[in-house]
């Protein structure tokens, strides 16, 4: 727990990379963290199967904010089939720090919205889209 | 601290855990882990045999409760803290371990509810107002407990549908020949009890489970006298909701579970509504969070939920099958003093122990069973004397009550001698 | 022992009672009577600010559970046994006790619940179904739980009926002036909380719910945040429907109260339904029991309402008045503390602290709130981070989210000192 | 508790007075205990005012029993009027012991129906009724 505000982490919640609209994505995917409010948009500009450039704006904690950061560096340049394999634990790998159950949803919010956005560009082309919510009134 | 607070510390069943001997459970040593049972009552040590109506609690339960008060209270799934955070994963720890006990596929499939009647009424209120229309049929027994009849009285009164009963034997089987016939009226559900817990029968769940679902319906059991008494697994059961009550089965009053097939949760509107359960919500609408907590509305009962983790894993420690051999021991046992000591009493319920659990109903020719259980209570034993929840049952075998000792894991021949005794005493009194 | 423990062996605010000291409380004593506030977190001591979300409970309570379980514990109402009849007896009394706590006219107008979420649901079912139509209106606020939103934005869409919210100023108060609009409307009914869980405002019950009656509503009022912390007299108050829940007063999690009118309750048809709800059951048809035990389906959380009923009495020890002054004590120190150390921080709510109970939700401009609380943490220092059940209300004050720290009668100001010492660390961290 | 079975309340259990039917009684009422299944019917001869003749039918337990013998032998040969001020508490006294609250109901079968059949004299005349139920479906 003590290891979760490392000085990279901070560094990365202040000045996150790739923060930014992108011009012509590929795909514009929204994610959203219900518990907290927090929402964050992907954005992959896709050419000849690679991920060329990528972005994502939107706000919340140092740990979904960081992730976010660290997971764009990540896929920026990679083949699309890489991005696919880039699991939940790489992404925890890439943090680098001890996270809770209770932080988990902060730290996976990039990765869900990278994985819905992946779904997307598989199942309807490059189409923006919005996370689905439960069923509900 | 009893030796199975931790569970996993000792092997059960091993050479080193002196309640089981030779794959027998040895009631004797294992009272000592239920303080109560040390007790006395008037003054005479107490005999406990009303555990069909809630069981008695080992020290790792009753601690389980206490260090949740004293070392981790919080309340759970929304807290960024230490003890929130250990409350969260003791909490949800328990929900996996009961989801296990039964050997549910998955532990999101188990709702924490407060006892074996919530969990009926949250199928009927859910499931059943989105299912259930006019004309279709629900088929019960004549076996049930209230909790699994008066429920869906109220819901065939409001939506029309109607209600058919699978009729007893005098020994207090059901009808199988009826049920069969029934089951052509192609029912929307049938909902019938595991354990009798007025005469004791067990019914075929998995036979009758798949006989209703060839013809279509669903299958909801109520578990309540089941769980605490025999190994219990949904998935071999085949049914489709499963319940139970926590507090007879060594665990707090306030924990119960209701299981059922994910797909059918999915599927059913929400019940209670509130906080936890919700996923999205605006001033106008909402939308539900995934499953368990869809049916878990407001602050759970966090408490009974972790002390029915620490009861599952005290009888995981005894193994079910050895409860269950222990318990029809004692129903053979029981059956046989009780007849051979006690001249002209009635007992009833099936004959034959392999097809009955661990409750013994009775009528003394000379005394009402209410005098019976009050002149029993004088030497500390404690039976219940009433319709036990099943008027309908009562009112087919023609009887308005019956007295009747139930026995679990801590009962012994001791406190079988004891109500024999008991027994002749009150017809001494009543024929002096 | 507690000095409470057992209610009555010492006069409340006596010289005898170290706990009171020139008619205020001494937290600082009170302390001692919880076991956890002795503990440490991360190896620091625990402070303990989360009262809202749940309170931590004091010997007397932790005790009574473990008395009953050790004691006396029997199911209730049907046995005639000594332990049956002491386990009902406490269970009836800690009723008694309940009601009389917060006034009520009689003890059979309070049912016992598993929290206040689940009271909501029970009237919304119940008398929601048999009294709302197509077209009725209900007014709501921008203030409320989801506990008391959902079940009636559930309702409605059945129903067809409309809901109406009373908006709030930025402070956090009702515009009663639009009240007064809505009121127009003629509408059914008026639910709305004692006191905001995140703003802490304390609404005018008394004056509300006159007016409510005056255009024909009935008024139902969420006393979570109300009960445990400043005297709540149903009557003087002169609503239709009151619910709170145990575990925020200091009883056990599975513990809480709906208190309503007799007429409402005795016309109102039952929610849940099965043993000791009942008076007769046959097949096809059953009739109700009486109050309150028509309300009460199944074996109740006995053990809860017992510990509820002992936390209620230690309640009385202190006196309500003494705690909400204690409270309010605390509130205008934090708010005054906070602004004055904490550059920059936002707090929101009203800036009247007699108006307000003890609650402060805040946000620091540099750290997300569930950081701020997962830093304070490390120093022990137990807040809420989110949006406390109250989504519709954060979208109003156009936040995501909140952090929140909340009193109970345990909390001191050594407390908000701690608080105020790890913000301003966040701080420090964040900026460097 | 130990009180409770004393000889002559199981005297009156075994040989009730005033057992069996009335020929033409003034007023016939049924009670019930729902939570044991136990009945009791009631019957006034009533003539100037005087209950001239009682009987009771039906089964219990020892207490309700023995509480209904020797609580028809109380009322009768009294004036209505006597019968009326008979409470609760006198017919306590009257069976000398100590009652549990569980078997409160017990004790108070018979009067509880005594209290029916002296509101039906009253309000429709001598005519047969029976004990209401709860609401119900
Ligand atoms: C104002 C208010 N109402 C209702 C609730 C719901 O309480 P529970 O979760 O105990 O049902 C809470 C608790 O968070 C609350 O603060
Ligand atoms: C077969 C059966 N079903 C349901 C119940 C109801 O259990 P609970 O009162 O815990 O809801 C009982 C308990 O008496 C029972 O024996
Ligand atoms: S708190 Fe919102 S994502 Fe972490
Ligand atoms: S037990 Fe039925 S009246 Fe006493």
């Amino acid at each position: 727990m003590d290891d979760l505000y490392r000085d990279y982490i901070l560094e990365h919640y202040r000045r996150p990379h790739n923060f930014g609209p992108l011009e012509d994505a590929s795909v514009t995917r929204e994610g959203a963290n219900p518990l907290c409010g927090d929402r964050i948009t992907l954005q992959l500009g896709v050419v000849d199967g690679v991920v060329q450039t990528v972005g994502f704006t939107g706000r919340g904690c140092a740990i979904s904010q960081a992730s976010a950061s660290l997971l764009t560096d990540e896929i920026k340049g990679k083949p699309l089939a890489d991005v696919q394999s880039f699991g939940a634990d790489d992404l925890l790998e890439l943090l680098g720090i001890q996270i809770s159950p209770a932080r988990l949803k902060c730290a996976m919010l990039s990765h869900d919205t990278l994985r819905g956005a992946l779904s997307q560009l598989a199942e309807s082309g490059p189409e923006a889209g919005r996370d689905q919510a439960g069923a509900g009134i | 601290m009893t030796m199975t607070s931790e569970p996993g510390t000792d092997a059960p069943g091993s050479a080193a855990d002196p309640r089981i001997r030779d794959g027998r459970l040895v009631a004797e040593v294992i009272r000592a882990d239920f303080p109560i049972l040390g007790t006395t009552a008037h003054g005479v040590p107490l005999v406990y045999l009303d555990s069909a109506a809630t069981s008695q609690k080992p020290l790792a339960v009753i601690e389980a409760l206490d260090g949740y008060y004293r070392g981790y209270n919080a309340n759970v799934h929304r807290g960024i803290y230490d003890i929130s955070e250990r409350a969260t994963s003791a909490y949800e720890g328990a929900r996996a371990r009961i989801a296990a006990f039964i050997n549910a596929p998955e532990s999101r499939e188990l709702i924490n509810v407060r006892n074996a009647t919530e969990a009926i009424n949250l199928v009927a209120w859910s499931w059943g107002r989105a299912n259930i229309g006019e004309g279709d049929v629900i088929v019960l027994t004549e076996l049930e407990h209230h909790a699994n009849l008066v429920p869906w009285q109220l819901l065939a009164a409001e939506k029309g549908a109607r209600l058919e009963f699978i009729p007893i034997t005098d020994e207090g089987y059901l009808r199988q020949e009826v049920y069969a016939e029934l089951l052509k009226l192609k029912p929307k559900l049938v909902a019938f009890t595991h354990v009798s817990n007025t005469l004791g029968t067990i019914n075929p769940v998995a036979e009758m489970t798949a006989q209703a679902h060839a013809a279509g319906a669903l299958v909801l059991v109520d578990g309540a006298q089941a769980v605490p008494h025999l190994p219990v697994d949904v998935q071999a059961l085949g049914v489709d909701f499963y319940v139970f009550s926590g507090h007879k089965m060594l665990g707090p009053t306030g924990s119960g579970g209701l299981w059922a097939r994910r797909e059918l949760l999915e599927a059913m509107p929400p019940f209670m509504a509130g906080g936890d359960m919700i996923r999205t919500v605006t001033l106008r609408a909402s939308t539900w969070n995934e499953l368990p907590w869809k049916f878990e509305a407001g602050t759970p009962d966090i408490s009974a939920t972790i002390g029915l983790g620490a009861a599952v894993d005290y009888l995981t420690g005894l193994g079910m099958a050895r409860v269950r051999a222990h318990e029809q021991e004692l129903v053979a046992y029981a059956l046989e003093a009780i007849a051979e000591k006690v001249p002209g009493i009635s007992l009833y319920g099936p004959r034959d122990a392999a097809r009955r659990g661990g409750v013994v109903p009775f009528n003394l020719p000379e005394a009402h069973p209410h005098d019976v259980a009050q002149l029993l209570d004088r030497v500390g034993v404690c039976v219940r004397a009433g319709h036990h929840c099943t008027m309908p049952l009562h009112e087919r075998l023609n009887l308005p009550a019956t007295a009747r000792a139930s026995f679990s894991v801590y009962s012994t021949r001791q406190d079988v001698d004891a109500l024999v005794d008991g027994l002749r005493d009150v017809q001494r009194i009543f024929r002096s």
